[in-house]
């Protein structure tokens, strides 16, 4: 894939922009604040109607067979708008685990209906703060799987997840039907994005891969999530940092725009240049998908992303002042969620290492 | 050992022996209002323990010690979470001033014992939605009226408004001379028709500040507490009686001491995070910044114990706390990992990463935002230029809005 | 393969071929004037294979080639450590302006063809001690002498200056007006009396840029390269040139490789470096940001390839570059513990830790300081207003010094 | 003793940075780079002729009998000036080996030499990039040395040095006269501090301590050296910051005083702040001489200094623009002083550690 977008992705990105703009309402992001488990079913019906959902699947499963370079312009925009749900995410990322497996069955059970939206995935890897655990608590045996999976993004939703369980000390990746699980909520600081615990209990589940390959996989699977997530934080921390720009040119102090006295301009330049950064590290790992680079490229992705993401929050607010902080101006719906997404496929520290282990070869 | 020492141990014992009636566990779960209530009782049981206005003049209902037995106590209550909040903009500002410029010494009088027993709040009106910062640039206007004042305008960001019997406001008595030649101080009842309390929801989901609207309020030339166009000094005065009182407002948030536990607890690629160079890192150089702030405030005692006037660097504990509050509460909240997304509305920001976290931007704007203070710094102790400031000596009605 | 990987092949085949002749090891511990020597001679070989003037018309010696042959082939050259440096600046904007804006054609042909062989060397006398970041406060002046002019002040950080053979140089030659207004571009012949050259020596002990005097030299009209009072256009035209074809001027120093080839032989508490979480995060979030810029690079040239006029963010590579080079130099010094306070001043900076870090600071104010750098990127290219300018629509004369 | 400096060390201060004001040429230390292992004469009489030398040895053996915090004060003024040579730092740190030793003859031998500046001392403790080298290269056997110590500051110049050797594995801290031993110099980019490797050869030495009392002796003299440069470093940075104040009031670009622009203006009073956070830290350590915290005080002093001064070179070279970066201006003088100060005690990597295990319990 090429590091330039070509006509039809910049036509993506044009409109991707223009319905996310169009339907994703600030004060339904500030309700769902308050509401655990739930999202925002504008989203949802828009992501179908758009064929995001199927965005990167292969047309042979009802999808539209595009790239991870493509899946990357919607995620940078629904970033812009704080929304997105996880599901963008999160069913990709089952999907791609799918498509590792030689089960065809599996494929044709799942693939179609996460195409087309029926079915919300779930990517299930975490255990505690050990974003790849390889020995999980989660048990697999004779086909079942025991245990909890804590703090699932969309885990309240989700009919189907892929997950990484222990057969017995020996790691395994596996997808199980959710229909039957338990989902235990808790309030977090973001509850759009549908976190819960989910209960495996002699719950179905079939193996996609087992040993080296399951981690191998699961981390693949990780590392494209965090792609995805690269973007979405990149479009969060643009739309920061213009927002930062615009209110700098319009607020008016000591007789001048406060974009006028430098630690206010050069905040802003210095996010600039950040946000750059990420985009051009987000786009380059997105267009490395498959090959042997994918790994550091997208470990690259994910640090510049949340940096940029972290550092945009921070000082976007600061910039605004008083008005920063209110509930109503909502900078903090942005705030909020670049915790979530420093979180979500694990945190920098975890990616430093996979970084550091690539380019070293010495493990941490 | 020495008188403070033994004031201290006093102190801290009173504290232990009230804490489960008014601490932080007895305030879980409390509404808001219910915790008002509690405080209230707190505020007067310290007033009749001798633990109120401790460094103000006996006639006023104070103990007349130093400033150093009131840093002392504060720093002993702070370990306690007692719910004092509602009283610190009300007996740190407003009081003082009221005692120190108010004409009617017997009003004055009566309201300080109200003040320090609980049964009045008062709050200080001075941010409006025009200037933040630039407290100079205020619009509410106060006109001649027969021979009182009227009142129109709004007010921003005022602490406790909500819960306020009365204020001190600077207003506008004349636009046409330089923006802060045209002030004018004045005390206000809260409950005085034409007084409309907003709050205002925060990031952090709390409303503890108000816009305040005033629509045609009369007052009496006696709630004047500056000369026509002489409250800027008076404003002035008053912040830097915020400065000098500045007592760590959630500052460092959670003690480092509660890093160290929540990293005990977790690994990192399988080996403890306590083993982890970037974790170690991260503890030793908050220490480091912490203990310098420790010994700089010790220090200043010092100098206060032995008379003298302590240093500028004194100044340096929020714009240094809160930054560093922000980032390691972030750090906090990505070492748990998933678990790190629970939450909890409710949580005091001393004790819990994500209270501490969420109102980490409110700590670093209000009081003086960051900016505003290295502009301080570089000007009021280094001696380097003031900004461009266009407005200068322009009358305000001329300054283009 | 694309014709473009070719000419890399083949540019690289023909380095390869020189390299032992012209490359770092060949110029280890020459003196800086046998070095130019043999930079000269090296300029003479790239001629000769066709790789001077890349992207020059044929008819003053170039190769008609594209930028992205240039920019192809300076990525190769860079590796090799050849003495190519003395070069930079003449063939960099002199000469392109004296094709471009040179009355008298068959001069500048010959001119760009002997510079071209290295046999002559350009410098651009812009900066004075007044003025570094502020192009436009420039005092020298240019005073009308018959039909000719007559130089008189002082240029700064004049690069090369010292094995010049002629210079572009912007005079003020009315102090009447506004102060970008007044100035007007010429070139000089630095071997004319009057002109005095002072190398000055840099924190890192080399001596590459110069102060140079201007005594009453005089010059034909024919050297003026601009209308009488047009001079900053030019000079503009000059710097944007400079900001095009800006190649990694040192940017990083050392590749991050050497920094993990450094690390792998060292222990922290008695375990290996690279194992230690600071070194990690060190060595990961470098390279996130080295492949940024790499990233940015690879789209720019894709897009000139395709025709379309890259992004602005190509401007940030100097910007990122220089500073996280310095904290880089200083870990890798830090590292080495005591083995690390061995220097070597001959040191090239992109194979010495100790060269890098030194000589930071210069690539961090040389070619746009840092804050303006900002600035330009703030006003430019996200349209936020120009800082406050006292100075701005003031004749020059009556700006305070 | 107390943080507050009582009238005689505030004396103290006022008399040493007149003295060092009036005699320290930055002219001299420009020239003293260029000449390896040569140090600045007038230093050296200066500290003799001011009691510098003797301030912190006991008055039995001819010293002042002063503290720590005494000559920090002093090692303040030194930092301010680049000027100090290591002496002050190293001759101190051999005297406090000393005076942990209980053999009274080696005290009385080397003590008022040291005091009366007849004596420079050199500590040698590190190897490499190994700060406290428990099996340390240089061995120790039937009372002599042989080995290399690289890198040892004061080593061109020292009569005595304290060392940290291994006797058949077993780390011991030992006393060498050093008059039969040859130094090997190289170049540095601070030659000033008469850096070279010292070679033993069958060189007698005295034990001091052996065993992990060894190791505690020896980290003890680290810190307290850590203590003296972190009021080097304060000095300097503190210099630093001022220099850039009074460079920002009088230059003019844009027709103002580059000092009314914030990047330059906040970038000073950030100075200002790790300054005063240094000194804080520093005089704070200094005062806990002999205290359990000690080290814990000592640790956190030194990395307070290291960032401040590290920064104000930095920023204050920034701030002066072309200017700062020529030979004459001499800002380079601190720069490289920066890192041999952030070198010698050890970098900011191992004195975190030190830190952090103090905190937690748990080593790196």
């Amino acid at each position: 894939m090429s590091l330039l977008y070509d006509e039809g992705q910049q036509a993506i990105a044009t409109e991707s922009r223009r319905v996310v703009e169009a339907r994703i309402l600030p004060e339904k992001a500030l309700e769902l604040l308050e509401r655990q488990g739930e999202f925002d079913p504008a989203f949802q019906d828009m992501a179908v109607e758009q064929g995001w959902t199927g965005l990167a699947i292969p047309e042979e499963f009802d999808g539209l067979g595009l790239s991870l370079v493509d899946l990357g312009i919607i995620a940078l925009q629904c970033g812009a708008f704080v929304s997105g749900a996880p599901f963008i995410t999160s069913s990709y990322g089952v999907s791609r685990a799918l498509l590792a497996s030689d089960s065809g069955a599996l494929k044709s059970a799942w693939l179609p209906r996460l195409a087309s939206g029926a079915a919300i995935g779930a990517v299930a890897f975490a255990e505690g703060q050990t974003p790849l655990p390889a020995r999980a608590q989660l048990t697999f045996a004779n086909g079942r799987l025991n245990g909890i999976k804590p703090a699932v993004s969309a885990g309240s939703q989700a009919h189907v997840a892929v997950v990484l369980a222990s057969d017995g000390g020996t790691p395994v990746l596996a997808i199980a039907d959710l229909s039957g699980c338990e989902r235990c909520l808790f309030n977090s600081f973001d509850n759009s994005r549908c976190t819960a615990d989910i209960v495996f209990a002699d719950s179905p589940a079939e193996v996609i891969a087992s040993g080296d390959a399951a981690m191998a996989a699961a981390l693949d699977v990780l590392a494209a999530q965090s792609v995805v997530t690269a973007h979405e934080q990149t479009g969060g921390a643009e739309a920061l940092m213009l927002r930062a720009r615009d209110y700098a040119n319009t607020r008016r102090a000591f007789g001048q725009p406060i974009g006028a006295f430098q630690s206010v301009k050069h905040k802003i330049a210095e996010l600039y240049g950040m946000v750059e950064l990420a985009r051009a590290n987000a786009i380059h790992a997105a267009s490395r998908d498959g090959q042997s680079d994918f790994i550091k490229a997208a470990a690259a992705a994910r640090i510049s992303a949340t940096e940029a993401y972290d550092t945009a929050a921070r000082d976007c607010v600061q910039v605004h002042g008083g008005i920063g902080v209110t509930w109503e101006a909502g900078l903090h719906l942005h705030m909020r969620r670049t915790r979530t997404l420093a979180i979500e496929q694990g945190n920098l520290l975890f990616w430093e290492d996979v970084l550091a282990s690539e380019l070293t070869g010495v493990k941490a | 050992m020495s008188d403070l020492e033994a004031y201290r141990l006093k102190a801290r014992g009173w504290l232990e022996s009230v804490a489960g009636q008014f601490g932080a566990a007895a305030r879980k779960g409390l509404s808001e209002l219910d915790d008002l209530a509690l405080g209230r009782r707190y505020q007067r049981a310290k007033f009749d323990a001798g633990y109120a206005g401790i460094n103000w003049p006996v006639e006023f209902g104070g103990q007349g010690l130093t400033h150093l037995e009131k840093v002392t106590f504060e720093g002993e209550e702070m370990k306690f979470g007692m719910p004092n909040a509602y009283f610190g903009i009300s007996l740190g500002m407003p009081i003082p001033i009221l005692m120190r410029f108010g004409e009617d010494k017997d009003f004055a009088r009566e309201r300080t014992l109200k003040a320090l027993k609980g049964e009045e709040i008062w709050c200080q009106l001075f941010s409006e939605p025009a200037g933040g910062s630039d407290l100079a640039g205020l619009r509410l206007r106060a006109t001649q009226d027969g021979n009182g004042w009227k009142l129109n305008g709004q007010k921003l960001w005022t602490s406790w408004a909500q819960y306020s019997d009365y204020g001190v406001i600077v207003a506008r008595t004349d636009p046409s001379v330089a923006k802060h030649k045209g002030l004018t101080y004045f005390w206000v009842d809260m409950k005085a028709p034409g007084v409309t309390v907003r709050p205002i929801k925060l990031a952090g989901g709390d409303s503890h500040v108000n816009e305040v609207f005033f629509d045609d309020v009369k007052i009496d030339d006696g709630h004047r507490m500056s000369p026509v166009g002489g409250g800027f000094a008076v404003a002035m005065a008053t912040l830097m009686i915020e400065r000098y009182v500045a007592t760590d407002s959630g500052g460092f948030g959670p003690h480092l001491d509660l890093f160290v536990d929540l990293a005990r607890e977790i690994e990192i690629n399988g080996k403890p995070a306590l083993a982890d160079g970037r974790i170690r890192s991260a503890i030793a150089r908050n220490y480091a910044m912490r203990s310098a702030l420790d010994a700089i405030t010790a220090r200043a005692m010092l100098m206060m114990q032995a008379g003298m006037e302590p240093g500028p660097e004194g100044s340096l504990n929020k714009l240094v706390s809160v930054r560093s509050r922000q980032k390691l509460s972030e750090l906090a909240i990505d070492l748990k990992g998933n678990a790190g997304m629970a939450f909890d509305d409710h949580a005091f920001v001393k004790a819990d990463w994500g209270a501490s976290w969420i109102n980490a931007p409110t700590g670093r704007i209000a009081g003086g935002a960051d900016e505003m203070l290295l502009n301080t710094i570089a000007e009021k102790i280094l001696g380097l230029p003031q900004d461009h400031r266009p407005d200068k000596g322009v009358p305000f009605n001329e300054i283009p809005a």
